[in-house]
C-alpha cells in the first residue's frame, strides 16, 4: 500500500480524516449542549417562575384555591409513601424474580414465557397500567383510591426495571464467584444470601433507584386509577388519634388512605384557570426535578460506593 | 456440621447422603422465588384481561373491520365512527419525529460521550442528561406548546398553534437521554481491545467510532432505541398538551393530531358515561397500543438476537 | 526420581460417561486417584479434562441437561460420588476445588477462607480463628497476610488470591483437592509459588489437577493421565508419560505433533 | 519411531538437521575406519592423511551436534522420544569422535609400521578379520540410528562379544610372535595398538547401539546382560 | 377516621373545593374531604358503586346511570349548585367578530361543517376571507355535550376538525395566540384570562340581543342559551352521618361566597335553602328522568322539585 | 542454529523512557530492532515490556498523561517515531499489531481484513480482494475461510481469529509488526501455530512480540531482550540469553530463580 | 555460578541430589583409581575385588544420573546454568564410568602380573609416577566439578599433555625392555595396558574438566588448543 501511496498521499488523508473527526467532535457538543441546553431552560424557567412559592410555607401548606396559600405538603408526603410503599413492593418482588431467572430458573419454556414477558412488560406504556390498576387494585381487590393502589401500581410498573437491573447486577458477577461458593459446599440459597445478592446490590440499587425517579414523575396512571383529588390533610401517622371519634389510627392505617402525589398537584395546578397557579406548578416542578436529581445523586453515589469495596 | 465425625471413620451414610431438611427448605426458598417471577407473569394477564375484557363488549357493538378501515374517530359524536387508523397515524407520526430527533442526536450523544468527550465531562454530562428523563411530561407539554411551537412558527408560519410537529420534536428531546445512555452503556461495553485493534490501524476516532463501535454495540443500540420508541408510543401527557388532540387521519406532522395515549387520558378525565360504547373505547385504544409496543418489541428482540455481541 | 512406593487409591472413576444433553463428553473412563499423589490431566483444549474434573465434586449438577453414568467411587469409604443419593452438596465439602481464575469473593481475607466453615454453620469466633490461621499457612500465605486479615480480598495480587482460593479451599480439610488451570491467570513467577505450594499440598491431601501446559504437569504431578475427545488415552506415571509414553497419540501430544 | 510431523515446522528442521549432522559425523567415522582398514591392509600412507584431516572435521561436528543439543534443550523443551534422540545423540557423538580418534591411532600405527619398512599382514593375519567386524559393527551401528532400528542394535551388541574374544586371542598370538622373535616387538606393539584400538572401536560401536536401544524403545541397558540375550 | 369522599365533574370541582378547603379549616382538620376529578361520568361509576358520598355532575344523572344507582342500593339527594356558562371566546385582535348567532355557531360547528367550512367568510359573507381555527372541549366533557345540544341541537354531534382538550388551559393558549381562533369552554376559565381572551357576545334567540358573558347576565336569565345549572349529588346513606350533614350544610350555607370566589355563578339563595331542606327530607331522586335539557332554569328545577 | 549474518537496523531504541503520568514506567531503554527478525521481549509482570512494545505505535496516545522521552528511531528514513511532529496515526499505518486477546472487528472475515486498507481510502473491489487474500494466505488461514469469507469473524475460533488478526496486520503491508502476548488466551495447539506462523511471517516484516512464557521467546525469537522494573538488563541473541546470559538477574528468570 | 534458589525447591532438590550422586559417583572411581594404583604397588589382590565390585556400582550410578538428566530436562526444561549443568553431567558420567573401567582394567592387569609371581615395580618405575599424575588429575577434576572451578579444569587439561609424554616414554622403555629380555614380554604387556588405561583415565579426566568449563563458562573448549594456552 505504502508503495502505490506517497507520504504526502497519507498525510493528506490523515488530514481529512482528522479534519472528519473534529466536525463531529463539534457535532457532538452541539446536540449535547442542546440536551442541556433544554434542561437548564427548563430547570431555570420553572426556577424562576417558581422562586416566590419556594419558600418554608409552600411545603407545609396545604393545597388551597388561593394560589398563594397553596402549598405541597400533602402532595410531598404523598409522594414519599406512595414511593415508600413502591419500593416496598418492588424491590423484593424484583429482587426475587430477577435471582429465580439467573440463579434457579432451568431453561425451558416457563422461564422463556417469563423472560419475554418481562421484556415486553419493560414497553408497555404507562397507561396502561394505570387502567389494569383501575380494573385489579381499585376494584377487584377494593383498595380505592389509596396510597396502596398506587404504590402497587408503580411497582409494578418499575417491576421490569428493577427485575432486568437485578439480572444485569446478577449476570456482571462472574460465574466463577458462584462456582467459588458451591465448591466450598453452599448450597444455592446460600450462594445467593452470601454472595449474589450483596455484589448485585449496587446494580440493584441503582435499578430500584432509577425505577423510582421514573415512577415519582409518572402522571397518567395515577390519573387512570382516579387519584386526581383534592387532598388537603395527611394519612394518618400510625397509633396517631385523629379525627373527633377517638380512635388511633393502627399501624398501617395510612396505605389506605386517599392522597395525592407531586406530578398530580402540578397536573391540577396547571389545569387551573387562574394562571397565579401556574406560579405554583412551576415551584413544585422544581421541586419534584430537585427530588428526582437528588436520587439520581444517591444512586451515583451508592454505585461508586459499593463499586469500590466490590471487584473481581 | 459433620464436626464430630471427623475424628472416627465416616460413615458413608453421615458424610454423603443427602440432607433432608436442607433440601426441604431449599426448594421451599425456590418456589417463593418463583412465585415472585410469576408476578410480571400475572401483571401480563391482568392487562391482557381488562383489556380484552373491556375490548369485547367494545367489539360486540364495533365491527373489527370498521375499527381498522374506518377513517375517522368520533366514537363519542352523536354520528359515531371508530377508525383507529386515525389515532395510529397520530401515535406513529409523533413517534416518528420523535425518534427522527432522537435516534440521531442520541447516537451523536452516545459516540461524542463514549469515544471523543474527556472522561469528566462524560461524568458530569451523563447524570445531567438523565435528569432530562425525570422532568415529568406534563412540563415538557408546556413546553412544547409555549416554547417550540411559536418557535417553529417563526420558521413554518404555516403551523398551527398545535401539531405532531412540536409535541414530537419535545418527545424527541425527551428520549434523547434515554438513547444517549443506554447507548453509551452499550458503545462503553464494547472491550478496549476492540478499539485499540481499529488504533493499531491507522484509523481515525470518528472511523473507529462508525465502523467498529457501533457495530459491535449494535445490539444494545438496538435495544435503546426500541426503548426510546416504545416512550414515544407510550408518551401521553406531551401529546395530550401539544398534538391538539384532533381526530384527524394524517401522516403529515404539521398539523394536529390525536394520539392513542392522549385518548385515553382525555376519556379517563371526561365526563363520559361509563359503560357506554365510548367509555370502552379506551380499553380497545389500550389493546391496540399494547399491540403497537409488543410488535415493535418482537421486532427489537429478533434484532438483538440476530445482532448479538460477540467480542 | 519420584518416590515409587505402592500408593493406596483415593477415588477412581469406573466405566465413566458424561453427557451435556445428547452429547457425550467423556467416554468410558477408567482411571484410578492415588492417595497424596498429585495427578495431572493434560490433553488439548475440548478434550473434556475440565469436564472429567468437574464431575468429581458435582459441579456439573448446578447446570442443568446433564448427565453421568457409570461410577466415581471414593475412598476410603468406597461410595460412589456420583450416586443420586449422594448429596452434591455433601461432595463438596469433601472434595475442594481452585479455579481457573482467582475468585476470591469480595469480601475481607478472613472472611473469604471462613467461608467454607461459615456455610457449614460454624460461627465459634475462636474456632474459625484457629482454623482460618492454619488453612493460610497451608496454603503459604499467612505470613503475607496475617496482619491484614480484614482487607478485602481482590486487593491482593494475583498469584496471593490464588493462594488465598486454596486457603479457602483448605479450610474446610477436604480430602481431595481439584485444581482446574490454577495459573493460566497467573505470571511465572506467581505459578512457580503455585506450584511449589502443590508440592507441599500433598503431604496433606490429594491433588487432580488439569493444566494445559504440559511443562506444568511434567513439574508437579506424580501421575498424569492424557486425554483427547473425551477419552483416556493415557494414564501412568508422570516420568514414564513424559520420556516414554506407550501411546503415539500421547507421545504426538506431548512432543507437540498435533496440529 | 515417530514419524509425525511437529506443529512447529522449525522444530522438524532442527531435528532434521540434528540426524542429518550425526549421520553425516557417523559417514565421516565410518570413511576414517574402513580408510585406516584399508591402509592397514595397502599400505596406503596418503590414506593416513585424509583420516587425520577427516578427524579434525569429526570434531568440528561433534562440537556442533552437542551445540545443537543444548540449544534444542533449551529452545523447544523436547519430550518423550525427541528427548531420547537428542539426549541419545549426545551420547552418540562422543563415542563416535572417540572411534575417530581410534581411527587415527590405527592410521599413525599403520604409517608407523609401513615407514619401519614392515607389513602388518605379515604378524597379525586375524587382524584384518577384526577391523572388518568391527568395522561392520559400525557400519551397523550407523545403519540402526539412521533407520532407529532397535533390533540391529542388538546385533551390534551381540556381535561386541565375539570382537572382545577375537582381539584377545590376536594379543595372545602376537605376544606368542614376540616372544618367538623379540625382533618384532616393535611392530607387535604397533599391531597391538592397532588391534587395541579396533576392538575399541567395536566398543563405540556398541555404546552407539546401546544409545540407540535407549531412542527407540526408551530403555537403558548399558550394563545389563540380561536385556541383550 | 372521618372521610367524605366526593368525586365527579372537573367543572364543578373548583367549588366543592374551595367549599372542602374552608370546612376543613373550620373543623381544624378532624373531617377530612377529599375531592376527586373523575369527570362527571367517572365520578357516577363510583358513586353508583357506593365507592363515594358526594357526587359533582356537570349535567344530570342519566338513565343508565340511574339504573346501575339502583342497581346497587344507592339513593341520592340532588342539589343544584351552581351555574356554569360556557364561554365563546376570541382573540382580542379580532376585530371583525363583535357577536355571534346561534346559527352562525352552528354553521361552523356542526358536522357538515367538517372539511368544508374553513373559513370565516364561509359562515357570514361580512367576514373575512381567513382561515377558521377552532378550539372546544374534549368529545367526552359536559362542556362537549352542553354545548352541542345548545348550539347544534343535538347532543354530541359536531365537526370532529377542531383542536379539543380537556384541559381548558391549552384552549386559553391556543385562542390567545391566534387571530383567527375561536373557542369554547367553561366560564371560570374566561374570566381568569380576560386579559388574554375576548369573550363573544352571543345573541339571546329570545331576545335578539347580544349578550356578554358575564356573572350578571348569567344571573339574571339572559345569557341562553350557554349558561346551565351544575350539580352535586349527595348519596342518602352517607346523610345519616353527620360529618356529611355537616359538610353539605356548610356548603350551601358558604356557597353564594365561595362560588364568587372562584369565579362561578351562584344560585338564588333560595335555592340553597331548599337543597338543605331536601336533605334534612330525604328527597331522594332526579327532577331530569335520565335526560339532560338545554335552557332549563334554577326556577323551573325548583318548582319541579317542590313537585316530588 | 540460528543464521548469523550481520543483520540490518530496522529501529532503534535511544535513552528512551516513558512515564505514566508522574511515574516513570521505562528507564533508559537503547535496544537496536534487526530487520526481517523476530526480537522477543520478555520479564516478570510489570516489567514494562507491553509498555515498551506500546510505544512502537504511539499506542499510548489514546490515553491522557502518558508521556516519552528519547527516541525510537525507525529506519530506513530514520525518522523518531516519539517526535510531536510525527503523526501517531501515521506510525500506526507502518506498524502493525496483535494483540493479547483475539479481538476480531464484528465484521465479516473480509472485512476485518479488508479494514486497514478502507481506512487509507481503498475501495477498489479488484485491489481489495486480491490483497484480502494475500494477507490471508500470509497469516495461513486462507484455505480454512476462503469459502466463508461472508462469514462474521467472531464465529472463528480462538486460534482461527488470532491469525485473522495477523492478516488484518498484514493487510496493509506494515514495516513492523508487534505482538503483545498473541497466544495467552490460546489453547496449546493454537498457540504452536501462531508461533508458526511468526516463524514464516519473518521473512516478509519485522517482528516484535511480548511474551511471558519464557519457552515461547526461545521458540520463536532471533534475539531476545530481559526486561526488569522497567529496565533492559540484557539483550543478545536469544541463544545466548538461553543458555549463557552475560547478567545473573537474566540468569535467575531464565532458569526460574525469582520469587 | 548460580547459587540462588529456585522458585521450584523440588528442582533445587533435583539438581542438588544430581550434583551429589556425580560427586558420590566420582568418589567411587577416584577409589577404583587409587585402590588400583594401590595395588600395582602393594599387590593387594583383595583390593583388586572391591574395585570390580564397586565397578557395578559406578554402573548403576551412571544409569541413574543419565536416568535424572533425563527427567530433569523432560519434567524442568532448565536453561543457561542449569542446562549446562545436566547437560555437562550426562557427558561427565560417561567419562567416569569409562574411568572405572580403566581401574578395573588396570586392577585385572595387576592381578595378572602378581598371580604370575613378579612384581609390577620391577618393570615400570615410572607407571607409578605416571599413575600419581592421572590420580591427580582425577581428582582435581572431580574437585573442579564440585567447585565448578574453571580455572582447576583448565590445570587438570593442561597436565593432561604431560602424562600423554610420560606414557610414551614408559611404552617406549618398556619396549626396550621387551627387546632386552624376551621373557618379560607377558609381564611388560600387562604393564603397558596398565600404563595405557592410566593415560586413559588422565585423558577421561581430561574430557571431565572441559565439561566443567562448559557448565561454568559456557565455553566448549574441545578439540581447541588455543583455549586452554
Amino acid at each position: 500500500m505504502q508503495k502505490s501511496m506517497t507520504t504526502e498521499q497519507i498525510r493528506a488523508l490523515i488530514a481529512r480524516g482528522k479534519l472528519k473527526d473534529r466536525i463531529f467532535q463539534a457535532l457532538g457538543i452541539v446536540c449535547l449542549a442542546l440536551g442541556l441546553l433544554v434542561i437548564t431552560l427548563l430547570v431555570g424557567d420553572m426556577l424562576i417562575r417558581g422562586l416566590e412559592r419556594l419558600n418554608l410555607d409552600f411545603f407545609t401548606n396545604f393545597a388551597s384555591r388561593r394560589a398563594a396559600q397553596s402549598g405541597i405538603l400533602s402532595a410531598w408526603v404523598g409522594t414519599i409513601l406512595v414511593m415508600f410503599v413502591t419500593a416496598l413492593a418492588a424491590v423484593p418482588l424484583g429482587v426475587a424474580a430477577g435471582i429465580y431467572l439467573e440463579e434457579y430458573a432451568k431453561r425451558n419454556w416457563i422461564t422463556e414465557i417469563i423472560e419475554i414477558n418481562i421484556t415486553n412488560l419493560a414497553a408497555v406504556p404507562s397507561i396502561v397500567y394505570g387502567l389494569l390498576a383501575l380494573g385489579i387494585f381499585v376494584y377487584t381487590f377494593g383498595f380505592g383510591q389509596s396510597i396502596l393502589s398506587a404504590g402497587l401500581t408503580l411497582a409494578l410498573l418499575i417491576l421490569p426495571i428493577v427485575i432486568v437491573s437485578t439480572r444485569e447486577a446478577i449476570r456482571a458477577i462472574p460465574a466463577m464467584i458462584r462456582e467459588g461458593s458451591m465448591a466450598v459446599g453452599a448450597t444455592r440459597w446460600q450462594t445467593c444470601r452470601y454472595h449474589i445478592i450483596p455484589y448485585a446490590m449496587p446494580g440493584i440499587l441503582t435499578g430500584v433507584i432509577i425505577g423510582l425517579a421514573r415512577a415519582i414523575g409518572e402522571t397518567a396512571p395515577i390519573i387512570t386509577i382516579g387519584a386526581l383529588t383534592f387532598i388537603a390533610f395527611l394519612p394518618p401517622a400510625p397509633f396517631t388519634v385523629t379525627g373527633a371519634d377517638g380512635i388511633s389510627a393502627g399501624l398501617f392505617d395510612w396505605v389506605m388512605s386517599p392522597f395525592t402525589v407531586m406530578p398530580i398537584q402540578i397536573f391540577n395546578w396547571t389545569s387551573r384557570p387562574d394562571p397565579a397557579f401556574e406560579i405554583n406548578a412551576a415551584a413544585a416542578g422544581f421541586v419534584l426535578m430537585a427530588m428526582v436529581l437528588s436520587m439520581n445523586a444517591v444512586a451515583i453515589y451508592l454505585r461508586y460506593k459499593m463499586r469500590k469495596n466490590i471487584k473481581w | 456440621m459433620s464436626q464430630n465425625n471427623i475424628s472416627g471413620l465416616p460413615q458413608v451414610s453421615d458424610r454423603l447422603a443427602k440432607n433432608a431438611m436442607r433440601h426441604v427448605s431449599e426448594r421451599l426458598i425456590e418456589f417463593v422465588l418463583f412465585a415472585a417471577a410469576a408476578v410480571s407473569v400475572l401483571t401480563t394477564v391482568g392487562i391482557v384481561y381488562v383489556l380484552v375484557t373491556e375490548s369485547i363488549h367494545f367489539f360486540q357493538n364495533v365491527p373489527i373491520s370498521d375499527f381498522l378501515t374506518d377513517t375517522q374517530w368520533t366514537p363519542l359524536f352523536d354520528d359515531a365512527h371508530y377508525g383507529i387508523m386515525v389515532l395510529i397515524s397520530g401515535t406513529l407520526v409523533s413517534s416518528g419525529v420523535a425518534l427522527l430527533v432522537a435516534i440521531p442526536m442520541g447516537t451523536i450523544i452516545a459516540i461524542y460521550l463514549s469515544e471523543f468527550a474527556n472522561p469528566k465531562v462524560r461524568e458530569v454530562a451523563k447524570p445531567v442528561l438523565e435528569l432530562l428523563g425525570g422532568i415529568p411530561t406534563i412540563v415538557f407539554g408546556y413546553f412544547a406548546l409555549l416554547i417550540v411551537t411559536p418557535l417553529l412558527q417563526t420558521i413554518f408560519p404555516e403551523l398551527p398553534g398545535f401539531s405532531l410537529l412540536s409535541a414530537g420534536l419535545v418527545m424527541g428531546i425527551m428520549i434523547v437521554p434515554y438513547i444517549a445512555s443506554l447507548s453509551e452503556d452499550a458503545m462503553r461495553a464494547v472491550p478496549m481491545s476492540m478499539r485499540e485493534g481499529s488504533y493499531a490501524m491507522g484509523a481515525t476516532k470518528l472511523h473507529t467510532a462508525i465502523h467498529v463501535v457501533v457495530p459491535a454495540a449494535v445490539s444494545g443500540l438496538a435495544a435503546s432505541y426500541i426503548l426510546g420508541i416504545s416512550r414515544a408510543v407510550g408518551e401521553t401527557m406531551i401529546l395530550a398538551v401539544a398534538a391538539g388532540m384532533q381526530p384527524n387521519l394524517t401522516w403529515n406532522p404539521m398539523e394536529p393530531a390525536a394520539t392513542i395515549t392522549s385518548y385515553i387520558v382525555q376519556v379517563a378525565l371526561g365526563d363520559l358515561p361509563h359503560g357506554s360504547i365510548g367509555y370502552q373505547t379506551i380499553f380497545a385504544a389500550g389493546l391496540t397500543l399494547l399491540l403497537i409496543t409488543l410488535a415493535f418489541n418482537i421486532a427489537g428482540q429478533w434484532m438483538r438476537r440476530r445482532f448479538r455481541e460477540a467480542y | 526420581m519420584q518416590t515409587h512406593d505402592q500408593p493406596t487409591l483415593k477415588a477412581e472413576a469406573r466405566n465413566f460417561n458424561f453427557f451435556y444433553g445428547e452429547a457425550q463428553a467423556l467416554k468410558n473412563i477408567n482411571m484410578p486417584i492415588y492417595d497424596k499423589k498429585v495427578t495431572a490431566l493434560i490433553g488439548p483444549s475440548g478434550c473434556g479434562k475440565s469436564t472429567y474434573l468437574r464431575s468429581f465434586n458435582r459441579m456439573h449438577d448446578l447446570y442443568p441437561g446433564n448427565r453421568y453414568e457409570g461410577e466415581i467411587r471414593f475412598f476410603p469409604d468406597n461410595t460412589n460420588l456420583l450416586s443420586p443419593e449422594v448429596d452434591p452438596i455433601e461432595v463438596r465439602m469433601r472434595v475442594g476445588m481452585v479455579f481457573q481464575k482467582p475468585n476470591p469473593f469480595p469480601k475481607t481475607i478472613f472472611e473469604n477462607v471462613a467461608y467454607g466453615l461459615r456455610v457449614r454453620g460454624e460461627n465459634n469466633k475462636r474456632m474459625l480463628d484457629d482454623k482460618v490461621e492454619h488453612a493460610l499457612r497451608g496454603a503459604a500465605i499467612w505470613d503475607e497476610v496475617k496482619d491484614r486479615l480484614q482487607d478485602l480480598a481482590p486487593n491482593l495480587s494475583g498469584g496471593q488470591q490464588q493462594r488465598l482460593c486454596i486457603a479457602r479451599a483448605l479450610a474446610t480439610d477436604p480430602e481431595l483437592l481439584l485444581f482446574d488451570e490454577p495459573t493460566s491467570a497467573l505470571d511465572p513467577i506467581a505459578t512457580g509459588a503455585i506450584e511449589e505450594l502443590v508440592h507441599e499440598l500433598k503431604k496433606r491431601v490429594t491433588i487432580l489437577i488439569v493444566t494445559h501446559n504440559m511443562q506444568q504437569a511434567a513439574r508437579v504431578s506424580d501421575y498424569t493421565a492424557y486425554m483427547y475427545l473425551g477419552e483416556m488415552i493415557e494414564f501412568g506415571k508422570t516420568d514414564e508419560i513424559f520420556i516414554k509414553p506407550k501411546e503415539k497419540r500421547t507421545e504426538d501430544y506431548i512432543t507437540g505433533r498435533m496440529g | 519411531m515417530n514419524e509425525s510431523l511437529h506443529v512447529s515446522s522449525q522444530f522438524d528442521e532442527d531435528l532434521s538437521r540434528l540426524r542429518t549432522h550425526v549421520l553425516q559425523m557417523g559417514g565421516l567415522v565410518e570413511t576414517q575406519v574402513s580408510s585406516a582398514i584399508d591402509a592397514y591392509t595397502t599400505g596406503e600412507v596418503t590414506n593416513v592423511k585424509t583420516i587425520v584431516e577427516t578427524d579434525r572435521k569429526v570434531n568440528e561436528l561433534e562440537k556442533a551436534i552437542d551445540n545443537d543439543c543444548a540449544h534444542i534443550i533449551a529452545m523447544r523443551q523436547p519430550a518423550a522420544s525427541d528427548l531420547r534422540l537428542v539426549f541419545g545423540i549426545s551420547k552418540i557423538v562422543t563415542d563416535l569422535e572417540r572411534t575417530g580418534d581410534e581411527a587415527k591411532k590405527i592410521a599413525k600405527g599403520v604409517r608407523r609400521i609401513y615407514e619401519a619398512g614392515h607389513t602388518p599382514s605379515q604378524y597379525g593375519v586375524g587382524v584384518r578379520h577384526l577391523a572388518d567386524a568391527a568395522l561392520n559393527m559400525v557400519r551397523q551401528s550407523l545403519d540402526a540410528f539412521a533407520r532407529l532400528d532397535a533390533g540391529l542394535s542388538l546385533n551390534v551388541i551381540r556381535a561386541d562379544d565375539a570382537v572382545d574374544v577375537e582381539f584377545k586371542s590376536i594379543i595372545r598370538q602376537l605376544i606368542t610372535h614376540m616372544m618367538e622373535d623379540p625382533r618384532t616387538i616393535t611392530v607387535s606393539m604397533d599391531i597391538i595398538s592397532i588391534a587395541r584400538a579396533i576392538e575399541r572401536i567395536g566398543d563405540h560401536a556398541k555404546n552407539i547401539s546401546e544409545q540407540v536401544i535407549f531412542v527407540v524403545e526408551g530403555r537403558d541397558i548399558r550394563h545389563n546382560k540380561e536385556a541383550i540375550k | 377516621a372521618q372521610i367524605v369522599k366526593i368525586d365527579g365533574s372537573s367543572t364543578v370541582y373548583p367549588i366543592t373545593e374551595a367549599v372542602a378547603e374552608e370546612f376543613q379549616k373550620a373543623k381544624k382538620n378532624s373531617i377530612k374531604v377529599t375531592v376527586g376529578i373523575s369527570g362527571t361520568g367517572g365520578g357516577f361509576k363510583k358513586f353508583c358503586r357506593d365507592e363515594t358520598d358526594l357526587q359533582n355532575a356537570s349535567r344530570p344523572i342519566t338513565a343508565k346511570e340511574m339504573a346501575d344507582c339502583k342497581a346497587a342500593g344507592v339513593d341520592y339527594v340532588e342539589m343544584p349548585v351552581a351555574y356554569d356558562a360556557l364561554t365563546v371566546v376570541i382573540n382580542p385582535k379580532n376585530t371583525f367578530l363583535k357577536q355571534a348567532t346561534v346559527e352562525e355557531l352552528k354553521k361552523l360547528w356542526e358536522p357538515a361543517a367538517q372539511g368544508t367550512v374553513m373559513k370565516w367568510s364561509q359562515v357570514n359573507p361580512a367576514w373575512p376571507d381567513a382561515p377558521v381555527k377552532l378550539f372546544g372541549a374534549g368529545a367526552d366533557s359536559g362542556t362537549f355535550e352542553y354545548f352541542t345540544e345548545a348550539i347544534v341541537g343535538k347532543a354530541k354531534s359536531s365537526r370532529g376538525d377542531y383542536t379539543a382538550s380537556e384541559d381548558d388551559n391549552v384552549l386559553v393558549q391556543g385562542v390567545s395566540r391566534d387571530v383567527n381562533a375561536i373557542g369554547y369552554f367553561g366560564y371560570a376559565y374566561y374570566a381568569e384570562n380576560m386579559a388574554r381572551l375576548k369573550g363573544l357576545p352571543i345573541v339571546n334567540p329570545k331576545t335578539g340581543k347580544a349578550v356578554e358573558p358575564s356573572g350578571a347576565n348569567v344571573e339574571n336569565g339572559t345569557y341562553v342559551p350557554l349558561s346551565r345549572p351544575i350539580f352535586v349529588y349527595v348519596k342518602a346513606k352517607s346523610l345519616q352521618k353527620p360529618e356529611i350533614r355537616e359538610f353539605v350544610e356548610f356548603y350551601m350555607k358558604n356557597a353564594d361566597k365561595l362560588i364568587r370566589e372562584v369565579k362561578y355563578v351562584p344560585l338564588p339563595k333560595a335555592a340553597y335553602e331548599g337543597n338543605i331542606k331536601h336533605a334534612k327530607d330525604g328527597k331522594i331522586g332526579t327532577v331530569f328522568g335520565g335526560k339532560n335539557e338545554v335552557g332549563i332554569t334554577v326556577e323551573e328545577i325548583m318548582k319541579r322539585e317542590a313537585k316530588m
